[in-house]
């Protein structure tokens, strides 16, 4: 019984079908931990964590100058951010957008650099669906390639005060 | 000695008789969620294929 | 008791044992009329005293439950943003942390007296706890509710809520520590005082594990939560993100790993009492809880697969509880548990066919069917749902969507929480000595809280799979610069959400009314053995 | 009578040592090696 002290000595090694489902299981078990390496090395979605420490400060300044070199367009007066193909790009998460619009050419690599001014947010690009945690204090660069045309939206999915819902940002891709 | 251990694994080989236990549907109901379990993680590896690519 | 001396009781205790056994002093222990195991009466105070706090937390957080699900259900939409957000927080500490402490510190107080025969290690140390317990949730409830702390269960730093609520967790957390040193202080009494010889029965050894786990809980929740204090109240000029989400989750999603071997010690208990079943092999339930004890604290890492400062070697190492030895004890428990039940069962007669066993199971008993359904959920959905989203580079499709808290409604909701609903059919009769009224209702209550649950949880789950953000009050992103909005694919499945959400609020209040009415005024069980179910 | 017990199960017997275990494994993957990770993260340079 499960309820009252086994009998002295109970140790005993698995028998019979018992033995065979953990066996079974733990073998189900080393595919799954396969996986992420494997996915790792061959796979071509990985959040790896690059980052780096850097001030609210700083990197708002940096988005500022990216902006200021490389904006083409303007949408309900966000302004649209191209970054050159291969480089640099920034995405600033602060109460309540998503500063400023990007325009990306498909198939091309961009280091995506997002962190926050004030609180943590959530990235998430939709209906793409990826996402990604945004802190401050932290820029948090993602080597990413979109592989696919059309207008995406980002929304916001981290809790960040009483507009949180409203958080929102664009990225088109040609 | 050798006839201690012989001794020893016939008293195990018996308990181990005794306490054989027949569970098929047991195994029945875990082998349905190993399926289920198989079937929902590798469609989601394969959903994951599809998204942009990201490092 | 033959030779006891003749003192007539001087309460209700009618079968107090007026004289000192075992560790137990004279007056201060009884024997279950209905298990013939010896109750300490001390512990039995404060397993009541838990167990009814526990419901007024389940009560709380159950009504903010419906409230948040049905402004989450596009087609209702009831609540304001501010009452949203403040009533997701208040949901999350009551449901999370409140209700399930204050039952868990009832199990450990019941594991390590009853089922060892020996008396609680200390009164004063269970006071302590509760009273500690008690203020921090009262403190944490009022200032949530009085608009000070709208930051979410999580509270991200720098998200900052008023000092109090921070106090109150440590309150919390630090009662509940208090009240597991007593179980640890009690383990030790009972070996010291040989008050039972050999290894310690399954379910406490189950509930050792979960006691073990929670110790690294609530070390790593005053690790986090001392500072952010500090920091609420200007004394601390910074709390780092980063860090504080690492420590964080070494509370928070470890706080639930105590739930799951709370809930795994629950069913091995229920399995004994409704169909007289046993452990096929102690040393794989055992080894199984042992690679809980020393693995499944890793599964932390779930929370941060897409978070940056942390790496890759980290992130896979960690998520996978190193080689998924977590996962290999959960599925042999989810083998051995019905296994014992199949054994019993067939030893009964019940030999007919793959399944006549499962038929012929005690399914009017709630004990019984809270028991299975809770771990058929917990397996084939929380399970399942949990280690895939718990993959490092699939996180990436799931992170803060509410894919995530339909993973866990099915795990704690309908796992632990229906586990310990049947837990409360056997505590009332054989701990607070009363019966139930509306024995047919009490049937089917698991029946209805478990299909709510099942259809909200599968809501979620699926609702997530189309990109809807956890934690958001507007989908349609009424006055947003962008306005994404989801297709009618997610707004089905929010309304399924809605849906099965009522139901299991019916569910819920059901056990709620059906528990209080027992309690204090049901029939009273003197000298005779419980109604069975 | 001196019953021969299991390596196995003595360890099992052994809340003490299974609850120093407990502590140790965590502590060391999740949260140490956690801060070690946070503390060696670079400054950023922002080209």
């Amino acid at each position: 019984m499960s309820i009252h002290a086994p009998e002295a000595n109970w140790f005993k090694p698995p028998s019979g079908a018992e033995r065979t489902w953990i066996g079974l299981a733990l073998a189900w078990c080393l595919v799954l931990s396969i996986m992420m390496p494997y996915w790792h090395f061959k796979g071509k979605q990985n959040s790896t964590g690059d980052s780096y420490r850097v001030t609210p400060a700083a990197f708002a300044a940096r988005v500022e100058q990216f902006v200021k070199t490389n904006k083409v367009a303007e949408i309900n007066g966000v302004p649209v951010v191209e970054p050159s193909p291969g480089g640099d790009a920034y995405l600033q998460g602060q109460m309540w957008r998503w500063y400023p619009a990007l325009k990306l050419r498909v198939n091309q690599t961009y280091r995506l650099h997002i962190s926050s001014t004030d609180l943590q947010h959530g990235f998430s690009l939709q209906p793409m669906n990826m996402n990604f945690q945004v802190l401050p204090g932290y820029d948090h660069v993602l080597t990413i390639t979109p592989t696919m045309k059309g207008e995406y939206s980002i929304v916001c999915n981290e809790f960040c005060g009483i507009g949180h819902h409203l958080m929102t940002g664009k990225i088109i891709v040609e | 000695m050798p006839e201690n251990e012989e001794k020893a694994a016939e008293v195990f080989a018996h308990e181990h008789e005794e306490e054989e236990h027949k569970t098929p549907g047991t195994v029945v109901l875990t082998l349905a969620l190993l399926i289920s379990f198989a079937v929902y993680y590798f469609a989601n590896w394969k959903a994951l294929a599809d998204v942009w690519h990201v490092r | 008791m033959a030779n006891a001396v003749a003192i007539p009781a001087s309460h209700e205790e009618s079968e107090v044992i007026t004289k000192p056994v075992g560790n137990h002093a004279a007056g201060n222990s009884r024997t279950c009329d209905t298990t013939g195991l010896p109750v300490c009466l001390t512990a039995q105070l404060f397993i009541r005293l838990n167990a009814v706090l526990g419901v007024v937390a389940l009560l709380a957080g159950g009504i903010a439950a419906l409230l948040i699900a049905l402004t989450r259900w596009p087609a209702v939409h009831l609540l304001d943003p501010v009452w949203y957000y403040r009533l997701t927080t208040f949901h999350g500490l009551n449901m999370l942390i409140f209700w399930i402490l204050f039952m868990e510190v009832g199990i450990l107080y019941f594991a390590s007296t009853t089922l060892l025969n020996s008396r609680l290690f200390s009164k004063g140390m269970a006071w302590a706890s509760f009273v500690m317990m008690v203020a921090g949730a009262v403190l944490v409830d009022v200032t949530i509710l009085g608009g000070k702390a709208d930051v979410m269960m999580t509270s991200y730093v720098p998200l900052k809520a008023h000092s109090n609520f921070y106090l109150g967790i440590i309150l919390v957390a630090v009662g509940t520590l208090i009240g597991v040193a007593n179980f640890f202080g009690t383990l030790y009494i009972a070996k010291r005082d040989k008050t039972y010889a050999g290894s310690v029965p399954l379910v406490v050894f189950g509930a050792t594990a979960a006691a073990i786990i929670a110790v690294v809980t609530l070390l790593h929740g005053a690790l986090v939560m001392i500072p952010t204090w500090l920091w609420s109240m200007d004394i601390l000029k910074e709390v780092d993100a980063g860090w504080y989400r690492l420590v964080w989750w070494g509370l928070g999603h470890q706080s639930q790993q105590v739930n799951v071997c709370a809930m795994v010690s629950v069913w091995y208990f229920l399995a004994t009492l409704t169909t007289g079943a046993k452990p096929l092999n102690q040393a794989v339930c055992r080894g199984a809880f042992v690679l809980y004890i020393l693995f499944i604290n890793l599964a932390s890492a779930h929370h941060l697969l897409v978070d940056p400062g942390v790496g890759a070697s980290w992130k896979i190492w960690n998520t996978s509880y190193a080689m998924y030895l977590a996962v290999l004890a959960s599925m042999i428990h989810g083998f051995t548990v019905p296994a014992s039940v199949e054994t019993a069962m067939r030893k009964k007669g019940h030999n007919r066919g793959l399944f006549g066993w499962l038929a012929a199971a005690p399914w009017k008993n709630p004990g019984f069917s809270a028991f299975f359904l809770s771990l058929l959920i917990f397996g084939f959905i929380g399970g399942i749902t949990g280690v895939t989203l718990g993959t490092q580079q699939i996180n990436i499709l799931a992170h803060n969507t509410l894919r995530i808290p339909g993973h866990f409604h099915s795990t704690v909701v309908g796992g632990t929480s229906l586990a310990f609903m049947g837990l409360a059919y056997y505590v009332v009769p054989l701990i607070f000595k009363r019966e139930y009224y509306a024995r047919g209702l009490a049937r089917v209550q698991p029946y209805l809280f478990a299909v709510g649950i099942v259809l909200m949880s599968l809501g979620m789950s699926f609702a997530g799979s189309y990109g809807v953000p956890r934690r958001h009050w507007d989908i349609e992103f009424t006055g947003a610069q962008f306005a994404p909005g989801f297709g009618s694919g997610a707004h089905v499945m929010l309304g399924l959400m809605g849906v099965g959400a009522v139901i299991a609020f019916v569910g819920l209040l059901t056990f709620i009314l059906l528990t209080v009415a027992a309690v204090f005024f049901g029939k009273k069980i003197e000298n005779r053995a419980m109604t069975p179910w | 009578m001196a019953v021969k017990v299991h390596p196995i199960q003595r360890l099992m017997d052994n809340p003490w040592l299974l609850l120093a275990l407990g502590i140790i494994v965590p502590f060391l993957s999740y949260t140490l090696w956690g801060w070690i990770d946070m503390a060696s993260m670079p400054k950023a340079t922002l080209p």
